[in-house]
């Protein structure tokens, strides 16, 4: 079982049971699309953004265990962030949960994991990519 | 009588251990079949006896080679109970036998205005051949529809067809939701107005009897691999007047009968559908598969699926925030699940750890998760090796991933 | 140094005996080469011990399944020097990478009054896919022309090219000839004239080096059964920038994205060409393929290759009656030969009474025994467990059937 | 050797060096074509028939042992017959040189042997069959 906890760490669990910042917000700057075909995962992120600054972020929608927990996660974190602060914390979450490095941020530390789970390379870094993408359409 | 202990110790991948020391408790049948020792061996055989190209050799090798081959096809038209054995095609699979069809039949006669009917819930690969061949052509791909338990509205078939309609293309047995359609009716209705039908008998072929003149159906494609035979292989049966009249699907070697720079002239049936070296040792090793499933009996695996299916579906329904998803009258050994709101990854993640293979997801049925308005499923599906102890496993795991992530 | 001896003891079915107790002369590998203990072990290997569907599996099983498949196909990518992974496709064999080629590249882009060029030495594989896609678009295949040595008359090739041409269809190695072309030279004269140009690499790879990026080739075809692997297999490499453009070959799971009844989306390179359960088992005897020929060496296997042709070629020149057709500077392990009026087949059929294994006719090119106003010949092909002692049995059996037919 | 030399019986080579009736004769009646792309053989065969019967019998072209000495007694046969006993005559060549059944004609056993070889089961019949398709195309 130790193998499964590793996964579904602690974080993960209580972050799929009761998600942060977990209602739809239509009266936003900007909405997002985070959708995998794949495996249904389909969310929608919220968030203001005025002078480059990221504010009022939540989500929702349907997804796995991990990809909920790490959307849960992002709009923790990224709330207050410049964009620029916002895409160099994306570029440690990469880095953590796709490439598999440490990071030093506690809180990424589950999602390491996942990648490693046979099929689950793209739960963790679904709204995290989603994020990179828009954004990067933006500039 | 042979016993299930038996058959599982012709499936090595099954008698093996994982890296925890765990024997694989393998639910994933409809995805692929393991292969029975027999299949894995004729392949050996195969390459260290008798290999050669097939068709035109003039020693020996080629000559058992090319025996062989044509041998496996009557060995099929038989399996299948086809009139002749020039109806059956050699192909690399379900998906290429249904591409097949749609270039080298439907494409030709398909005009803007015309339609084509698919049941609501095809695999993609007996989906999007129709849906992009439409598109292309400006034709309406209609759809039958099915009812909140998964079975086919049969009584609105006759709304959907006309003059304009050009083909039927329906699944015998879904493997998303284990529905065992009713394709002899279906065809019936088709043919009073004229219309021909391709049956995909993916998950029925090795499983459940077979008979293609009994059903009627003018075309019925299947794949090696989901009746314990090779990857790469799968066969096409096609009435002779439809196939006679179709064009090649693809030109190359073997095909052709003369050829100038300007112009060609094809082969016979079945030849002028198989162009350039076919999979022979694939096909030997389907011919062992054939074998393997006439050896024990079509009636002893269908039974031994039937079994299963209500064994697991009782226990299933006993299981408090399971939801069985296909509830359909008729059944084969496939059943699709949700478990409370855990997430089909999440499971199956979960019972991989206790060694058990199911798959999660959408089961490349897209439109059927969007009918029953879910993102997936986990789908436990049968083999002819799989016992009620698996099951008794399976659901003692299930209840513990549901307290798990409760 | 491996010896040819320790060679021959990896090919099971050439250590075997016929029914006359007589050890196999096999001459025929450019029709399908023999296979290695290491590649007949990874078939079973495989289903001992792998055997699941690919992608989207969530369980080891299917993952190791999957991890297993993409890395032959990078494999394959630094076999051949391609760029990217992606560039490579699996395929069931050159015939099927050419028709991908004119289906997906060719057809969409090609108009009435627009033309491709083929050699005039092309197997009909790389030959009637050009011809019937020019006969139902109106197009024209224009033919580059061969000498009586069986040479490509490079120097006609800018002629044929202007802005109406679409591509250029050439063989890397002539199965009918031996032939090696220039195909270098060929790509770079095209490419001044922006057309892109398809190899068929068919008779090269695993025998010769490979390298797409030096030939600077748009699209490059081989099968896996003529390097040593598994029947079933092939490879087309495409460069990105026409795969990313070109449309998807076949439509089914594994392929697509999204789907909905009205319209579906599709999956990157290299997976949009990629429809349907592929050959998992016979990927997995190819990787085993590549890795025997890169463990001798390519280099090795094509000097082997040279020394068997030039010592062959010797003793042929000296047997009064046989004339050798191809006669080209730069050859590979293939000779076709006519003995006097004695039919190919006669002669075939004299050898395989002495356990020589040849092939006799058209070599699917009847353009090529056209041209040479033949009616077939009999082809001798080496690999790389043929010995110079195999061929002083063939020449002197050759001498007796002209004996025997005199 | 045993085995070759039922293949290539006295008979078929003789007949092979020293083929019947073996010239080009464009001022007949009839004229067939028998081809077989796959291995080459192409011959002419060339006859009068008047009132039913069939005279003046010929061939020339190219072809292996086997179906150049099966086309030589094939006009040696026919010479003379009616179209009825040619159709019969050709229904027991089929018997021996296709079906391998004893048929009692001595000139036809070699032919029986050829079917068995690889490859080879087309040879002996490649005329008799052409003509075959050719007379019932007449009717
Ligand atoms: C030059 C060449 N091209 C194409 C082919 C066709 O290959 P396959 O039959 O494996 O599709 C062959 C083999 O017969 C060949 O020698
Ligand atoms: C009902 C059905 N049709 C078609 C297919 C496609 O078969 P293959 O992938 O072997 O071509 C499958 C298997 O996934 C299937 O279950």
């Amino acid at each position: 079982m130790q193998h499964l906890d590793e996964l579904y760490h602690s974080i993960i669990r209580e972050h799929n049971k009761n998600p942060l910042n977990y209602f739809k917000n239509e009266d936003v700057t900007h909405k997002i699309e985070a959708y995998n075909p794949l495996c249904g995962d389909h969310f929608h992120l919220y968030f203001d953004m005025h002078d480059n600054r990221i504010t009022n972020l939540s989500f929702h929608g349907y997804g796995c265990a991990v990809s909920k927990a790490s959307a849960s996660i992002f709009t923790e974190k990224m709330n207050g962030l410049t964009l620029d602060e916002a895409l160099s914390l994306y570029e440690r979450f990469y880095a953590c949960a796709v490439e598999g490095k440490e990071t030093g941020i506690k809180d990424f530390l589950p999602f390491q994991v996942a990648s490693k789970f046979p099929g689950r390379e793209k739960c963790a870094s679904l709204t995290w990519e989603s994020f990179k993408e828009y954004v990067d359409r933006l500039k | 009588m042979i016993t299930i202990e038996e058959i599982r110790k012709e499936f090595p991948l099954l008698e093996g251990l994982n890296q925890d020391g765990c024997k694989l408790v393998y639910l994933d049948s409809a995805a692929t079949t393991q292969k029975p020792r027999q299949v894995i061996e004729q392949l050996t055989n195969y390459y260290t006896t008798t290999n050669a190209n097939i068709h035109r050799g003039t020693y020996d090798l080629a000559e058992k080679a090319t025996r062989d081959f044509e041998k496996t096809r009557t060995q099929i038209q038989q399996f299948i109970h086809a009139e002749k054995p020039e109806e059956i095609i050699f192909v690399s699979g379900t998906t290429e036998a249904v591409n097949l069809v749609a270039d080298s039949y439907v494409e030709p006669i398909l005009n803007a205005g015309n339609e084509i009917v698919v049941s609501a819930m095809e695999h993609h690969s007996n989906l999007v051949p129709w849906q992009q061949l439409c598109l292309r052509k400006n034709a309406k791909m209609q759809v039958l529809p099915m009812n909140e338990q998964g079975e086919i509205r049969l009584e609105k078939l006759a709304d959907l067809l006309s003059g304009k309609t050009k083909l039927v293309a329906v699944s015998h047995i879904s493997n998303a939701l284990g529905t065992i359609n009713p394709v002899k009716e279906i065809v019936s209705i088709a043919h009073e107005y004229g219309v021909p039908v391709l049956v995909d008998g993916a998950q029925n072929a090795g499983h459940h009897r077979t008979d293609v003149v009994d059903l009627d159906c003018d075309f019925y494609a299947f794949s090696g691999h989901k009746m314990y035979g090779p990857t790469g292989t799968g066969i096409l049966y096609g009435k002779e007047k439809w196939l006679e009249q179709m064009r090649p699907y693809r030109y190359g070697g073997e095909m052709v009968k003369a050829v100038r720079f300007e112009k060609s002239s094809f082969k016979e049936l079945p030849h002028k559908f198989e162009a350039g070296t076919p999979n022979i040792a694939g096909v030997a090793g389907l011919q062992a598969a054939v074998a393997y499933i006439e050896n024990l009996g079509i009636e002893y695996i269908s039974e031994h699926s039937y079994a299963l299916l209500n064994y697991a579906t009782e226990k299933f329904l006993q299981i408090r925030g399971i939801t069985i998803i296909g509830q359909a009258a008729s059944k084969s050994g496939i059943i699709s699940l949700t478990a409370k709101d855990i997430h089909p990854h999440d499971m199956s993640t979960f019972l991989n750890e206790y060694g058990i293979a199911v798959r999660a997801g959408h089961h490349c049925s897209l439109p059927v998760m969007e009918f029953f308005k879910i993102p997936g499923t986990t789908r436990i599906s049968f083999g002819i090796y799989n016992t009620t102890k698996e099951i008794d496993y399976l659901v003692q795991c299930i209840e513990k991933a549901i307290k798990y992530f409760a």
